[in-house]
């Protein structure tokens, strides 16, 4: 063994490793950044193009706007037609209170203020239980409903929506997410109009 | 400061480690044979996974943010735990000998232990302040340490059963670890 | 060595998850699924490799004193290609291994092998040797994931193999199931490995 | 260029700080340790996965240079590390002729009866809380096996009462000799082939009552005998092992057969 | 009523059997041959003084004291000796014996004893050496089991000071009632005795410890105690195993002897009451320890009775004046069942620390399979040191001795509690003394 | 060896007291039945198939594992039939039959026989197997026949009502029918008082003693009790929680169980309190409704450590 390494060397190798590592890194870095970023907006645009499909032709901008309201926040994505009018929103928002906790479900809404599809972003809900809120048996219930026309709530709270089996609490916070997004809609609508 | 409990109980029960993160298994199956070793390893973990907490996010609030170099998180946490770990171990060993006989011997082997590194990109990823970062460390050093020491005891324990020859060892160890962790399924929920 | 008595050694008497235990962290969180399994092993097989040739390059220029330093620097430069790649590319995949990509670092395996293999042996060897030991733990991964897959969620490989309406065992997708089926994981390739002992 | 440029210098300028803060801290802090637990923890993989048992390389390297052993092999490195690291402590130990445990008592069932029905725990340090011997024989072999339970090679057996040594199997490790509470097994050199199959001490008649083959202390073996290799003491004959040829002239001396020639005669001229 | 003392923590209530508490003590006679065994004392081993043919007389020295720790052992009768060997002793230790041939083979033992006139003692001329000496020539150790050298626990070191004599006669074992009919029989004789040990310990009280069960033993040593000074009879509540001398100590002082501490730490010294009785007739026929007191009894005994018999008798002996029939015997008990030790030969003779034989055939018995341990606890529950019994003896059964384990198991008094209520049936006593040997022997 | 007429050698006592394995595990049973009286005429027949099928299954995996694996079991020992009606009455009466049988694999094998069998095992068999159950088949495990209806109507427990829906839920609810059987719930956890009869006499056998489920009892009560002062609108009754969910089952039943609780008195009573703090830790802020099944298994981890720090009192240690 070569024990008497000066403290130089040992010093100086270790630092040139870690700078051309480092360089190499942002070498990569460079050459990934676009694809990475790219491969991020393009999830939230499926979302939205899956929400939204029964729209038929739209547009919409590359990023979400945010919209704040007194009890929370939301981002949202407007689509317009050919004709610049305002078909729809896609709206994100955090679906409170579910069983891993608060969820992103994106909600397409027409613009009469009725549900089209919904869409989980992210969640932390059990696989098996709570994560069949993606199903289809699950979502299709939601379509069609509008602020008005349905009891927001479970129906073991006295509301008009059926719960996943054994999984009460990812159903509520489900229906409050999507009823957040109605509450937005609301907001947006108005505004827009004005 | 109900806030920080509750990043304890979370960290400790709710989010343990071992049972919910799966970080540092291999010392925890490789050091929980014997209690004492256990104990001493808790020690050190606690220890040392608080200090990597605290600089990780100073590096990262400081250093990599700023510079927009966020890629870099890994290479340079790991350098800096590595560099930590060795750094303590040398200054222990000289300033206080007699905690380094109890705790120093298991210096080396968290550098390697993933829960560190872990927990300090967690920390980072949950966007927590400091002192936020602090009390997460080190409930879950607190965490890890509780369910080494438990799991210590029941392998001593075990040493003394009739476990049948398959069985022995290892693929018990793994077995009670189970069983534990649906224990630890009771705290879900607890806190979100 | 015999390539093919290697390859029994690292997916059986020599795996580094049921036969030295080591790399638990991922081989227990990522297997929820064959497939999330493999993904994980590819990765580490990947870093495993790439970091084995590059210390065994290095190993006469590497001081002794700072050698875990350095390797640990090689190591977390492959590991974050593989995670700005694997982003770039499998970004599914990637979001659902989450944080294991960036704790492959630390993955026990890879830095025993680069110490107690690369830093000793030529570049060719050091290649095979992260191949294999590699491959051995994707293989363990991947049964893992098959196990859990099939009793926790009723598929393989994303297939469906009972009808919808039957129940699957649901704690074999959680944590404790993980533990369970590893503990007689273990025990089945312990026999193997024996039999291929003995086949010897 | 810079995008490439500055985090290698961010990161240089990590490592600088880190390597030097080290290796300041290692001058300034130095301990002196032996020397020797370097050098093997050097051989060591250094992974510090825990998986020998103990708390890292180093401390493995510790226990090894301190307890001088290297009983504790590491489960990463590839065995020759081991026998490096044996190598570099001077563990090899010299080459020595294989020894073989063997056991100085013949007292089966047919030679030496039970004297009574023992009902106790199955182990021979059970049974001589009990009762001094379950045998006739006071010395006997009680035939329960806590020395088989002990080797760790699975060369014991017992057989007809006594235990039988499987010479191919035994390493001559010695660990069944501390457990054998009536203190009937020895370690010889395999070659030995002459052995007193006897323990009893005990005068003529009374070893003659407790046993067929018993060593009755005539010393017919020590008249006989060339070498003066074999002597009777408290009614017992020994044999000593560096004088002993082999030559058998004692065994056939033996009124009860309590000399045995083991295997092939082997002839050794002095 | 007033609430009877015992002690606190642990023991059972073994079903009594004192079948013999009834029958007065009788005499053998003297046998065809005796074997005196030369160690019936814990301590070093005796040296023999004498060798084949040499003519005996009664008192005679046979085997010489080697040492403090040791104890001299004296011919019981007239006789011869015939040779010294090695043969198997009551408990299955082997042992060396001396034969003697009785010069008078038959004669009853009563006679013999009458021989012996009553001295008239002067306490007061006494000295404290003097009766340790006396003692110690005589050969006395205890009688309550574990025969240790009498002389040596009466000669404890000066920083031990004691304050308390107590006098064993709780006799807590089933069938055993020896001590028993000696209280009932010689209570002026046992507290002649504790007189002469009260002079070695001036002004110290004197408590003497008997179980309720006893009524007649309680009521004679209670009148032969009240006209003395300091002497107290105690009546204790039965409770098995209020006779070991630390629970004793704990039921009539309340203080507990430190683990692995003597009575003395304590500032007590226990004695039996035969080993008392034995005192007192080195002083009033100026005879060593030649004979003792064993029942005999057990379910082949027709009569179950008391007797008084030279030590060295042999076992057959008994068996052939108690009427018993050798092919049914099974089971041969020195002592209780609880604590008593199996013997295997009927050759074997009695000790100075026989205080019972029992005769039983295969049905008394109880074939048990050892079965797993279930936790419940009971053994810990009945130990009356404390052991976490079922702890350590799985330890013990896979070799996995911790130190606190081994800093314990050594405290256990093997009384057999333990093993009484295990429903596991599991050999605690057996398990926890070969504990202690394997800790015996990695020292 | 023949040894006709050879003496008998072995170590001392020679006598015993006559208790056995078999008695006390048959006793448990005898004391299970008032329990099991309340719930089949709760529940009915399904009641009935439900024990009746754990037992068989139990009992018939310990044979199965004797002669293939193990000739020194004992399966009829009684401790796999108490396993049985354990976790039958740890099920809801309409579990279906492969519920119960994955129940019984995993209590005999998960829970015992990995571990060696009767006695070494750390955790209680039948709660391994019913956390187990409740965790893989949530639909299965929270829907509860209503007792006294025999025509599948299933509904929540107590428990399972005031944690989605909250105290309010709950009021309607008598604390008498509670205590004897008129609620929704397990088999085994309808009726306290029928279970309290058993457990009378298990302490009248000591076979269990009062450490445990005092302790147990009385934390649960303490804690709920603090917090129901703190704020009764949104903490239930602290006598709601004594007799709802299975806290006499597994306070008198489960946590008792002599192979994986503590053996000093003084460990037991810490064993107890840990596992009332955790049941209540888990019912007030746990997403679970019922945390008496995590609570005890949670705390059998920890014998070991009490057995080692809280031992039995050793005689010589007064000063
Ligand atoms: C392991 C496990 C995971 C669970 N995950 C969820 C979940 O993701 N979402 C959910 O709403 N409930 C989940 N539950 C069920 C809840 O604990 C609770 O029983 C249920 O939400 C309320 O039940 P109900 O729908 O039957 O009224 C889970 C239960 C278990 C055992
Ligand atoms: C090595 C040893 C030394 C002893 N020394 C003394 C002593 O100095 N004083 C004393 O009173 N007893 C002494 N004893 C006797 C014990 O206190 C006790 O009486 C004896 O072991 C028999 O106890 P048992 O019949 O309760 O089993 C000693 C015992 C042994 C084994
Ligand atoms: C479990 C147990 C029970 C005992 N029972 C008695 C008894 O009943 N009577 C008695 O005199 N000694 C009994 N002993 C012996 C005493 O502990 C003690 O050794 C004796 O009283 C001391 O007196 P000695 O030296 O005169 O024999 C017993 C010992 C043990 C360990
Ligand atoms: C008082 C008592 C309570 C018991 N409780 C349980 C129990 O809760 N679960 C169980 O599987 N076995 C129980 N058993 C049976 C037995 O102890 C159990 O099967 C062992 O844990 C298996 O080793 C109990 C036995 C007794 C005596
Ligand atoms: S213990 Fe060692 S010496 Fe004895 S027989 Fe076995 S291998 Fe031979
Ligand atoms: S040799 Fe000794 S230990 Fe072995 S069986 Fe014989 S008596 Fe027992
Ligand atoms: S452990 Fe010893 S002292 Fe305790 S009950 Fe058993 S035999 Fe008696
Ligand atoms: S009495 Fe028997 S079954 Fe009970 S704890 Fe003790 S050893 Fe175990
Ligand atoms: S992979 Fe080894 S500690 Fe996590």
């Amino acid at each position: 063994m070569s024990k008497q390494e000066s403290g130089f060397k040992v010093i100086s190798v270790l630092v040139l490793i870690a700078f051309f590592a480092a360089a190499l890194l942002a070498y990569v870095n460079k050459i990934t950044r676009e694809p990475i970023a790219r491969n991020m907006k393009e999830e939230t645009k499926q979302a939205v193009r899956i929400v939204l499909q029964n729209l038929g032709q739209f547009d919409y901008p590359d990023d979400p706007l945010d919209k704040s309201l007194t009890e929370f926040t939301a981002r949202y994505f407007t689509a317009k037609n050919a004709s610049g009018q305002i078909v729809g929103y896609a709206i994100i928002v955090k679906a409170p209170n579910g069983f891993g906790g608060d969820f992103d479900l994106m909600v397409g809404i027409d613009s009469t203020g009725k549900v089209l599809d919904t869409y989980v972003l992210n969640h932390k809900e059990t696989p098996g239980l709570g994560d069949n809120m993606k199903k289809e048996d699950f979502k299709k219930q939601f379509r069609g409903r509008s602020l008005a026309n349905t009891r927001w709530a479970v129906k073991k709270d006295g509301g008009d929506i059926d719960a996943l089996t054994a999984a009460t609490i990812t159903s509520r916070a489900f229906t409050a997410g999507v009823k957040r997004a109605l509450t937005v809609f609301n907001v947006l609508n108005e505004e827009a109009k004005q | 400061m109900a806030e920080l409990a509750l990043i304890i109980v979370s960290a400790v029960f709710v989010n343990n480690v071992i049972f919910s993160r799966f970080l540092g298994l291999c010392p925890y199956f490789g050091v929980s044979k014997k209690l004492d070793t256990a104990v001493g390893m808790s020690m050190a973990v606690i220890f040392v996974l608080t200090l990597a907490g605290t600089i990780t996010y100073i590096v990262q609030t400081y250093v990599l943010e700023p510079l927009n170099i966020g890629y870099l998180q890994t290479i340079a946490f790991i350098l800096v735990i590595a560099s930590l770990v060795q750094l303590v171990e040398i200054v222990m060993k000289k300033v206080a000998p007699a905690l380094y006989r109890a705790l120093g011997i298991f210096l080396p082997l968290i550098t390697t232990n993933c829960a560190i590194l872990g927990i300090s990109i967690l920390a980072v990823q949950s966007k927590f302040n400091l002192l936020e970062t602090i009390i997460f460390s080190f409930g879950s050093a607190l965490g890890f340490g509780l369910a080494l020491v438990i799991f210590a005891s029941v392998r001593e324990a075990l040493e003394t059963r009739e476990i049948p020859k398959t069985f022995q060892g290892t693929p018990i160890a793994m077995i009670a670890a189970g069983i534990l962790a649906l224990a630890f399924m009771g705290f879900s929920g607890m806190v979100k | 060595m015999n390539i093919k008595e290697k390859a029994i050694k690292s997916f059986f008497m020599e795996n580094p998850v049921t036969g030295l235990l080591l790399g638990l962290c991922p081989t227990l969180a990522t297997t929820t699924s064959a497939e999330n399994g493999i993904g994980m092993g590819l990765a580490t097989t990947f870093v495993l490799l790439s970091s084995n040739v590059v210390v065994s390059l290095l190993r006469n220029v590497i001081p002794n004193r700072v050698r875990i330093p350095a390797y640990i620097v090689v190591i977390a430069t492959f590991v974050t290609i593989v995670d700005m790649s694997m982003q770039a590319t499998l970004y599914q995949l990637h979001k659902t291994l989450g944080l294991f990509i960036p704790l492959i670092v630390v993955n026990c395996i890879i830095l025993g092998r680069a110490e107690a293999f690369a830093s000793k042996n030529t570049v060719w060897h050091s290649f095979l040797d992260g191949l294999f030991m590699g491959l051995g733990f994707t293989f363990s991964l991947f049964i893992l994931g098959s196990v859990r897959e099939i009793l926790g969620s009723g598929a393989w490989l994303g297939i469906r193999l009972i009808p919808e309406s039957w129940n699957t065992i649901l704690v074999f997708v959680l944590a404790p199931g993980a533990f369970l089926s590893l503990g007689f994981i273990l025990i089945g390739m312990e026999r193997l490995s024996r039999l291929f002992e003995r086949g010897k | 260029m810079v995008e490439i440029l500055l985090p290698g210098f961010i990161l240089a300028g990590f490592a600088l700080i880190s390597a030097s803060g080290l290796y300041l801290a290692s001058k300034k802090f130095y301990v002196y340790e032996d020397p020797r637990i370097d050098e093997v923890e050097a051989l060591l993989p250094g992974a510090n996965c825990g998986g020998c048992g103990y708390a890292g390389c180093r401390a493995l390297a510790e226990h090894i240079v301190n307890d001088h052993t290297v009983d504790t092999p590491c489960p990463v490195a590839e065995p020759i590390v081991m026998e490096k690291i044996a190598d570099l402590l001077g563990l090899e130990a010299s080459v020595q002729e294989k020894q073989v445990a063997t056991l100085l008592c013949k007292g089966t069932h047919e030679n030496s009866a039970l004297a009574m029905d023992y009902r106790g725990i199955q182990d021979c340090w059970a049974a001589v809380i009990v009762a001094d011997s379950i045998k006739d024989c006071a010395f006997a072999c009680l035939g329960l096996g806590s020395c088989v339970q002990a080797c760790n090679f699975d060369a014991m057996r017992i057989e007809n009462g006594i235990v039988v040594i499987d010479e191919e199997k035994c390493t001559g490790c010695g660990i069944c000799i501390s457990h054998c509470p009536k203190n009937l097994l020895v370690l010889r050199p395999v070659s030995q082939k002459t052995i007193v199959t006897c323990s009893n001490t005990d005068r003529g008649p009374e070893a003659r009552k407790a046993c067929k083959v018993a060593c009755i202390g005539c010393m017919k073996c020590q008249k006989v005998c060339q070498h003066q290799a074999i002597y009777v003491e408290d009614f017992l004959a020994r044999i000593d092992f560096e004088k002993c040829t082999n030559c058998g002239d004692c065994v056939e001396a033996c009124p009860t057969n309590a000399i045995e020639m083991r295997g092939e005669q082997v002839y050794v001229t002095a | 009523m007033l609430q009877l003392k015992t002690f606190p923590k642990g023991g059972i209530h073994p079903s009594q059997q004192k079948i013999s508490a009834q029958a007065s003590i009788t005499y053998g006679e003297i046998p065809k041959q005796l074997l005196i065994p030369v160690n019936q004392h814990i301590g070093r081993t005796a040296n023999v003084v004498v060798k084949k043919n040499d003519v005996v007389k009664r008192g005679q020295l046979l085997a010489q004291a080697s040492g403090f720790i040791s104890s001299n052992v004296h011919a019981p009768v007239d006789g011869k000796v015939m040779k010294v060997f090695r043969f198997s002793l009551l408990g299955g230790a082997i042992g060396e014996v001396i034969q003697i041939q009785p010069d008078e083979p038959g004669k009853s033992y009563r006679e013999v004893l009458e021989q012996d006139v009553e001295l008239s003692v002067d306490l007061n001329k006494l000295t404290a050496e003097e009766i340790r000496k006396r003692i110690q020539e005589a050969g006395i150790v205890g009688m309550g089991g574990a025969g240790f050298p009498t002389h040596v626990k009466l000669s404890p070191p000066p920083e031990k000071k004691i304050d308390a004599l107590i006098i064993n006669g709780a006799e807590c074992e089933p069938y055993i009632t020896a001590d028993h009919r000696i209280m009932v029989e010689q209570p002026a004789q046992i507290i002649q005795g504790i007189k002469i040990l009260k002079k070695l310990f001036p002004e110290v009280p004197v408590y003497i410890g008997i179980e309720d069960n006893k009524p007649d033993a309680l009521n004679m040593m209670d009148k032969a105690a009240a006209r003395e000074e300091g002497i107290f009879v105690v009546p204790l509540k039965a409770k098995y195993p209020q006779g070991g001398e630390k629970q004793l100590i704990k039921a009539v002082l309340n203080r507990e002897v430190p683990s692995k501490g003597l009575p003395m730490d304590v500032g007590v010294i226990v004695q039996n009451v035969a080993t008392v009785l034995a005192i007192r007739n080195v002083f009033y026929h100026n005879r060593p320890l030649l004979e003792r007191v064993v029942t005999v009894s057990g379910s082949l005994v027709e009569h179950p009775g008391n007797i008084l018999l030279p030590i060295g008798t042999p076992v057959s002996y008994i068996m052939d004046k108690f009427n018993i029939d050798r092919e049914r015997v099974r089971l041969l008990l020195a002592g209780g069942p609880m604590m008593g030790r199996t013997c295997h030969s009927f050759e074997s003779p009695i000790s100075k620390t026989t205080s019972a034989l029992l005769f039983f055939d295969e049905k008394a018995f109880v074939q048990r399979q050892e079965n797993p341990c279930l936790r419940c606890g009971n053994c810990v529950s009945v130990c009356p040191m404390g052991l976490d019994v079922a702890i350590y003896v799985q330890m013990v059964q896979k070799n996995k001795l911790d130190d606190y384990a081994k800093e314990h198991i050594m405290d256990c008094i093997e009384c057999g509690s333990c093993t009484y209520v295990c429903p596991a049936n599991r050999r605690l006593v057996h398990w926890m003394r070969l504990g202690k040997r394997i800790i015996k022997r990695e020292n | 060896m023949e040894a006709k007429n050879l003496l008998i050698m072995d170590s001392s006592p020679l006598g015993l007291a006559g208790e056995s394995t078999r008695k006390i595990m048959y006793s448990v049973v005898l004391s299970l039945l008032p329990a099991l009286g309340v719930s089949f005429w709760m529940f009915g027949w399904a009641a009935v198939r439900v024990v009746v099928l754990t037992s068989l299954f139990c009992i018939a995996l310990e044979a199965l594992i004797a002669k293939f694996f193990n000739s020194k079991i004992d399966y009829l020992d009684g401790s796999a039939l108490v396993t049985g009606i354990l976790l039958a009455m740890n099920l809801p009466s309409n579990a279906p039959w492969w519920l119960l049988l994955i129940g019984s694999i995993v209590a005999i094998i998960i829970g015992k026989q990995v571990f060696g069998g009767l006695g070494q095992n750390i955790f209680n068999p039948a709660l391994v197997a019913r956390v187990f159950l409740l965790i893989s088949f949530p639909l299965q495990m929270t829907s509860w026949p209503v007792p006294g209806q025999f025509d599948g109507t299933t509904g929540a427990t107590p428990l399972g009502i005031l944690k989605t829906e909250g105290v309010g839920a709950i009021a309607k609810l008598k604390t008498a029918d509670l205590a004897l059987g008129y609620v929704g719930g397990s088999l085994g956890e309808i009726s306290a008082l029928a279970l309290l009869i058993g457990a009378a006499y298990l302490f009248y056998k000591k076979y269990i003693t009062w450490e445990i489920p005092v302790s147990f009892i009385g934390t649960v009560f303490v804690f709920t009790a603090i917090f129901y002062w703190i704020n009764p609108q949104q903490y239930a009754s602290p006598v709601f929680h004594l007799f709802s969910g299975g806290l006499f089952l597994g306070a008198l039943y489960m946590a008792t169980d002599m192979v994986t609780s503590p053996i000093s008195g003084r460990a037991k009573l810490i064993f107890g309190f840990g596992c009332g703090f955790f049941t209540a830790l888990i019912r007030l802020f746990g997403s679970y409704p019922e945390g008496v099944s995590f609570a005890i298994l949670f705390m059998n981890a920890f014998v070991p450590l009490l057995d080692r720090y809280f031992p039995e009192k050793k005689f010589g240690m007064q000063s």
